[in-house]
Formats: structure tokens, C-alpha cells, sequence
């Protein structure tokens, strides 16, 4: 996935927030050179972008804290540039260039 | 009868002065939140300063509920408690600062913890509920008997250096209105693996930062009281982030949620027979700390 | 001598159990806090809860200036005082509060108003200071009075629905480097003209508003306690606007600023002999009330 | 100055807060078209900009809570998009398209 020519890629940030930065090196913004085909060379949508970050920036084993079932787990809320990505078509939602996506975990504490 | 010729008593007038003289709230705005009354059920990090600044604006009425006592690990971020009341019920204690700030405020104690059984009776008498719990269960509990008694929600959390708040079911329109505000679980139809649950107790929590959005909670309660609802957004915080806070745009309701839906599966029935078991629900790691 | 074998006595182990588990704040920054000394002027509707999560926190020692004495159109924002403490200082009722919140901390009592020839000497031992007052001529005053002795000064504001929150000074290096934080001439190196100025009493405020500012500012001071500088920024907070925060990025210090520069004319003597007069400075509408 | 074509106006937002909305019709958040040059035929800088609200927008006759000797009076911030004037080039900063520019008035209260 990273021998893809440089047009080939999409800039974007990506942040997590709410615990989650903890499982992706306690950084809480990352600027990526996303792939901008999936492996079957559809254009890069949330899924494919969740699948990427498990597999290039995430180095906590603990994947089943970020995915289940090939989505994002239950109480982690995804924002494409600052709105519900239920407002956008959740993960089939093509990625543009610098769109900015942003993965909340949901706390519970008081 | 005699009508009295002062909406207010004369002290009132000038306890609540500097807000009365705002056009943003003026004698109108004062009477509405003297005549209201706000549930918070849970008087932790959150509800503390939630509940101080409550009383302090001169809400009516105030019920507070919670099943814990002081602990000196909670003076840190529960400031409205105090050394000396280490080990008196939550509740009481808030009692006691609440009057002392503002003996016109009418304070119902309720010092036990919200159960699926306790929750509509213990809710229904209140016009607007403030959510200051620290687990899924009580979140979920709490929202579902909102949307059963049509009131409005202000939810608020924290752990370690971050916090969110939301403004829940407002307009409280009855299930099956897509006008109505979301709910929690339409923005969070499942609950989270156990395993990813972290407490302020096993996490850790600074308390400006919980105090930020307890206070954040009072306020938003007044504007549910006194304005027109704006549209559903969540407030992300974190201390150490630049900038600190983030504004979301949220959802309308989902077309299929299991509580405000016109096909909602959850019932006042459900509820209080105990067929919803929201522990069980949200897989509890501990069972018995959980709620 | 002998060594202590623990840092902290055992029950700032539990009190502080929350904060000491946080990699951002652990044993080091708990002992960062407890050595350090923070000066609160004013304690209003900013210094009230500013006061009570420092306190909570358990920074070491705590002075606290206010010359006024607890009023009854105070306590719907100033939730430390309390009805039966109207007519008592300000400050002795603050301490009554913290001291009761937390015996740990060394509270330090200064019963007046802030003057040009008491600024020095009363800012002196202190790490931080917190401006939480409420006119103009103050805030230049605490400002330049901060860059003479090398404070970082946490400073907000309030008014109505409308709140403001700024670093100072952060690093504190001399006057002349540009590489300290700009101060509060850098950033208004003018007064506002006095008919535009307006005070909570005139203008009114919501209690919250005040309060999550108030809030801000303990934060930002265990920020600036225990991690390391961040370039200067504005949050400016509106209650009723749509995201409700918004950060600011600031300059840096002034090539001429009449305080932080090295052609200041903003001298420890010029401020100790009165020939800075700030009342003067600022154009008070009515002198008697302003500082 | 209504009258220029329409391809000479630059569309901006412009904010009010802390106070200043009050001057301005109660109204924080103001969608303007600005025209393109300023009475020189020079290219519309925030001091124009702070001339024309003057003329154009702002209803109450208060002008000196605005403006002092031609600029914006003491203890008025201006924010182009979200930095300090300073840091952009204050009253000679040339404005561009969709710029969003906040005037706030600093509060003392507390
Ligand atoms: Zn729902
Ligand atoms: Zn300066």
C-alpha cells in the first residue's frame, strides 16, 4: 500500500480524541498521505480509511479497542469535518483532499 | 384573592439583579426559572458545580439524586463537598451547600441510586433532567426514561484531561416525531465493549476539567429553559488540545432508534417490569458497580 | 537529616488519587503543585471557582485580595459565599470555604484593594497570579506589575452572556526578550475609552458564563504549573453563539511595548511612587469605583 | 458605493462580539459583499472595511464606540480568520474571499 506513485495519494488529517489518541502512539493529529484507490481501485471511503489505520498507524495490539466486526467499535463517534458522519453516508463516504476526520470515544465518567 | 402586585419578592429582585437586567433573561426568564424544576442525578464532578450554579440563578426546584457518600479522594473535583463531610451521603452534603447558597431554592433529596424500577417515578415530577452519572448503564437508562416522559436532557461526561457535553431530546417531542431532538442512542445505538470503559476512578480525572462541563450543563439547562431549542450539536473539550473546544453538528433522530422511533422498542412497560436490563445491556465488567 | 521515604503524607495519596494516576499530572506534578504559590485577585465570579479547583487541586499556597465584602446580588454567580456570610469580607469568606475544601492548603488573607504602591510587594512570592477583577485600570495595573517581577498572569473576563481567556507572560522572561509571552499592553496597548466600559453591575451576567471562565482559569494555571509553555492564544466564549468557543492565535510581544520591551517606561519605581496612575490612565468614568 | 457591478464585490463574513453586536443591529454574524476597491480604486483593506460598516451597516449613531481618528477605537480586537491583525498586517491587510473577520470588544468584567 505505500509503493502507490505520490499522485496516487489523498492528504488529509486525522485526529482521535476521548482515550483514543492512546492506541496510535498518544498523538492526538495525524497528517496522512492516504492511498487514493482501495484495494479493489474504488476511491478511498471511511471503511477503507479505518482498515488503513489498523493495519499503517496503529501499533497497539489491542485493535478490538478501535474495530469490531470490520467497523468502528460501538461508542466511538466519527466526525468528517466536524459533523456526525451519519450527516455524510457513514463509511461509504469517499474521502476528499484535506478533509479533516476526527474519531471521539465516547466517555462515561462524572 | 388578591393578586400580588410584584412577581418577585423584593429580595428576589435583588438576589437575581444582574441576571434580571439582561434582556436575555429579564423578569421573564426569571420567572420561568423559578417556576421550573431540574432533576441531576449524580452529584459528582459534574453535578456539583451543575448544581451550584443552578441554585444560584434561582431554578425553583432542584432534585438531586445519588446512592454514594463523600469520599476524600472526591474534594478534589466535588466542590461542593467538604472535608468535614467525608463519609455523609452525597445527597446530604449537597443539601447543605445548596440551601446555604440559596435558601429559596426548594431541594428534594433522593439518596438512592436510579434503578429501571425507581426511574420514571422518580423522574416524571421534573421538567428537565440533568445527566451527571459516570457509567453506559445509568446513560442509557436515563435517556430512555427522557424520551418515555418527554423531557429534555443535558448530558455531560469527562475522564482524565477530556470531556463532552450534549444537549439531548429537545424539543422533547413524543417518539416517532423526527422533529424531536435525537437521543443517546441515536447517536450511540450500541453500547461499548466493557473492556473499553474507563472510569474517572481507574483513569484518573483533573478537576477543572470536569468542573468546565458541570458548569457548561448549568448553563445549557438555562438556555433549555429559557430559549428556543438550537440544533443538536456535541461539545468535545480536552484540555492539552489547541483549540480546547470543538463544536460537532449531531444527527436528527434515526429513523429506526430503539427508544424515540415510531418502531422504539423501548417502553414504559419494559422499563419498569424490568425486562430492560441495562446492566446486562452494556456487558458490565463488574456488574456490581455498575449504575 | 533524614530523608522522607515518601514524598506526599498518605492522605494526599487518597486525596489526590485521581490526579496522581494521570501521566499528565503524576507524583511530579503533584509535587509541582503542592511547592507552588498562586495569588488570586479578586474573588468574584471568575476568583470563586478559580479559587475552589486550585484549592481542590492542591496547590500549595494560596493568597487571595479582594477589598469588597459579600454581597446579595453576588451569590448567584459567586458560589463560594454564602447567604449567611453577607456583610463578611470577600476574602474571609473564601477562606472559610477553601479551608473547609481542603485543610492542606496554606491560604494567605489580604483583606484590600490592589494599589499601584501595594501591587509589588503583595505579587512578589507568589509563582502565578490570576487576574479575576473587574475594571480596566486593574488589569494594566496586574499586568505590568507581573512583568516586573516575572509572573505569568492567568487573565479573564466576563460580561453578560460573553467571556474571555488569556495567557500572559508565558514564559516570564525580561523585558526586552522577545521570546516571553506578550502581556496584556501588547495585546491593548491602549485603554478602552471609559464610556465603552461596562461592568457586570451595569451590564449584568449570567452566573455560568462567569463560571466555566473561572473554571478556565485554574486550568490554564495548573497548565502553566505543570507543562510547558504554549504559544499565546485568545478563547472567547459567547453562550448563546454557535460553536460557543473559539480560539484566537495572538501575537507576539510588542517591539515597543510600553512594559515588555526594552524601551519600557514601566519601571518598579515608576509604579511604586504613584507617578503611574492608572485610574488616570484608563479615564475612569467614576474614579471612586474603578481599581 | 451600492452601486458596483456585481463581479466587483467580494463576499465575507463579518462578526460582532462582546458587546459590539449591540451597534450592529443585535445581529453577531453579518454575510456582506464588500466591493472589490475602495474609494481610490485601491483593493478593499480592513481599513476600508471598517469605513463602509461604519457607513453601511452599523444603525447606531454611537460611531465612536466603533471608530476613533479613522481606525478601530482601543480595546477592540480584530481577528482575520482567527489570528490577531498584528500578525497579518493590521489596517493594510487586503481582504480576499470568504475572509472571515471578527471585531471584539475586550470585557473587563468579572
Ligand atoms: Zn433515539
Ligand atoms: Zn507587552
Amino acid at each position: 500500500m505505500s509503493e502507490t506513485k505520490d499522485g496516487d495519494t489523498i492528504p488529509i488529517t486525522v485526529e482521535f480524541t476521548g482515550g483514543l489518541e492512546m492506541l496510535f502512539s498518544n498523538q492526538r493529529k495525524h497528517e496522512l498521505k492516504l492511498p487514493a484507490k482501495d484495494e479493489s481501485e474504488e476511491p478511498a471511503n471511511i471503511a477503507f480509511l479505518v482498515r488503513y489505520l489498523c493495519e499503517n498507524v496503529m501499533k497497539d495490539p489491542r485493535k478490538d479497542l478501535f474495530v469490531l466486526d470490520d467497523s468502528v467499535r460501538p461508542g466511538i463517534l466519527v466526525l468528517i469535518n466536524d459533523a456526525d458522519w451519519e450527516l455524510e453516508g457513514e463509511d461509504m463516504y469517499e474521502i476528499q483532499r484535506r478533509d479533516n476526520i476526527l474519531f471521539v470515544s465516547t466517555l462515561h465518567g462524572g | 384573592v388578591m393578586r400580588r402586585s410584584w412577581p418577585l419578592e423584593k429580595a428576589e429582585y435583588k438576589r437575581y439583579g444582574r441576571q434580571l437586567i439582561m434582556p436575555e433573561i429579564g423578569l421573564q426568564g426569571q420567572l420561568r426559572l423559578k417556576n421550573a424544576s431540574v432533576l441531576i442525578v449524580g452529584v459528582g464532578g459534574l453535578g456539583c458545580p451543575a448544581a451550584a450554579y443552578l441554585a444560584g440563578a434561582g431554578v425553583g426546584k432542584i432534585g438531586i439524586i445519588d446512592g454514594d457518600v463523600v469520599e476524600e479522594s472526591n474534594l478534589h473535583r466535588q466542590i461542593l463537598h467538604s472535608t468535614s463531610r467525608v463519609g455523609m451521603s452525597k445527597v446530604e452534603s449537597a443539601m447543605v451547600f445548596l440551601s446555604s447558597l440559596n435558601p429559596n431554592v426548594q431541594l428534594t433529596p433522593h439518596p438512592s441510586r436510579l434503578t429501571p424500577e425507581t426511574a420514571i417515578p422518580t423522574m416524571k415530577d421534573y421538567d428537565l433532567v440533568l445527566d451527571c452519572t459516570d457509567t453506559p448503564a445509568s446513560r442509557y437508562l436515563i435517556s430512555d426514561t427522557c424520551i418515555l416522559l418527554s423531557k429534555p436532557l443535558v448530558s455531560a461526561s469527562a475522564l482524565r484531561i477530556d470531556g463532552q457535553l450534549v444537549v439531548l431530546n429537545n424539543p422533547p417531542l413524543p417518539p416517532g416525531d423526527p422533529k424531536g431532538g435525537p437521543c443517546y442512542r441515536c447517536v450511540f445505538p450500541k453500547p461499548p465493549p466493557p473492556e473499553s470503559v474507563v472510569s474517572c476512578g481507574d483513569g484518573g480525572i483533573l478537576g477543572p476539567v470536569v468542573g468546565v462541563m458541570g458548569v457548561l450543563q448549568a448553563l445549557e439547562a438555562l438556555k433549555v429553559l429559557t430559549r428556543t431549542p438550537e440544533p443538536p450539536s456535541l461539545t468535545i473539550f480536552s484540555a492539552h488540545a489547541n483549540p480546547m473546544f470543538r463544536t460537532i453538528r449531531l444527527r436528527s433522530r434515526k429513523p429506526k432508534c430503539a427508544a424515540c422511533s415510531s418502531s422504539a422498542t423501548v417502553t414504559a412497560e419494559a422499563l419498569t417490569s424490568g425486562s430492560l436490563d441495562y446492566v446486562q445491556f452494556c456487558g458490565a465488567v463488574n456488574p456490581v458497580e455498575a449504575l
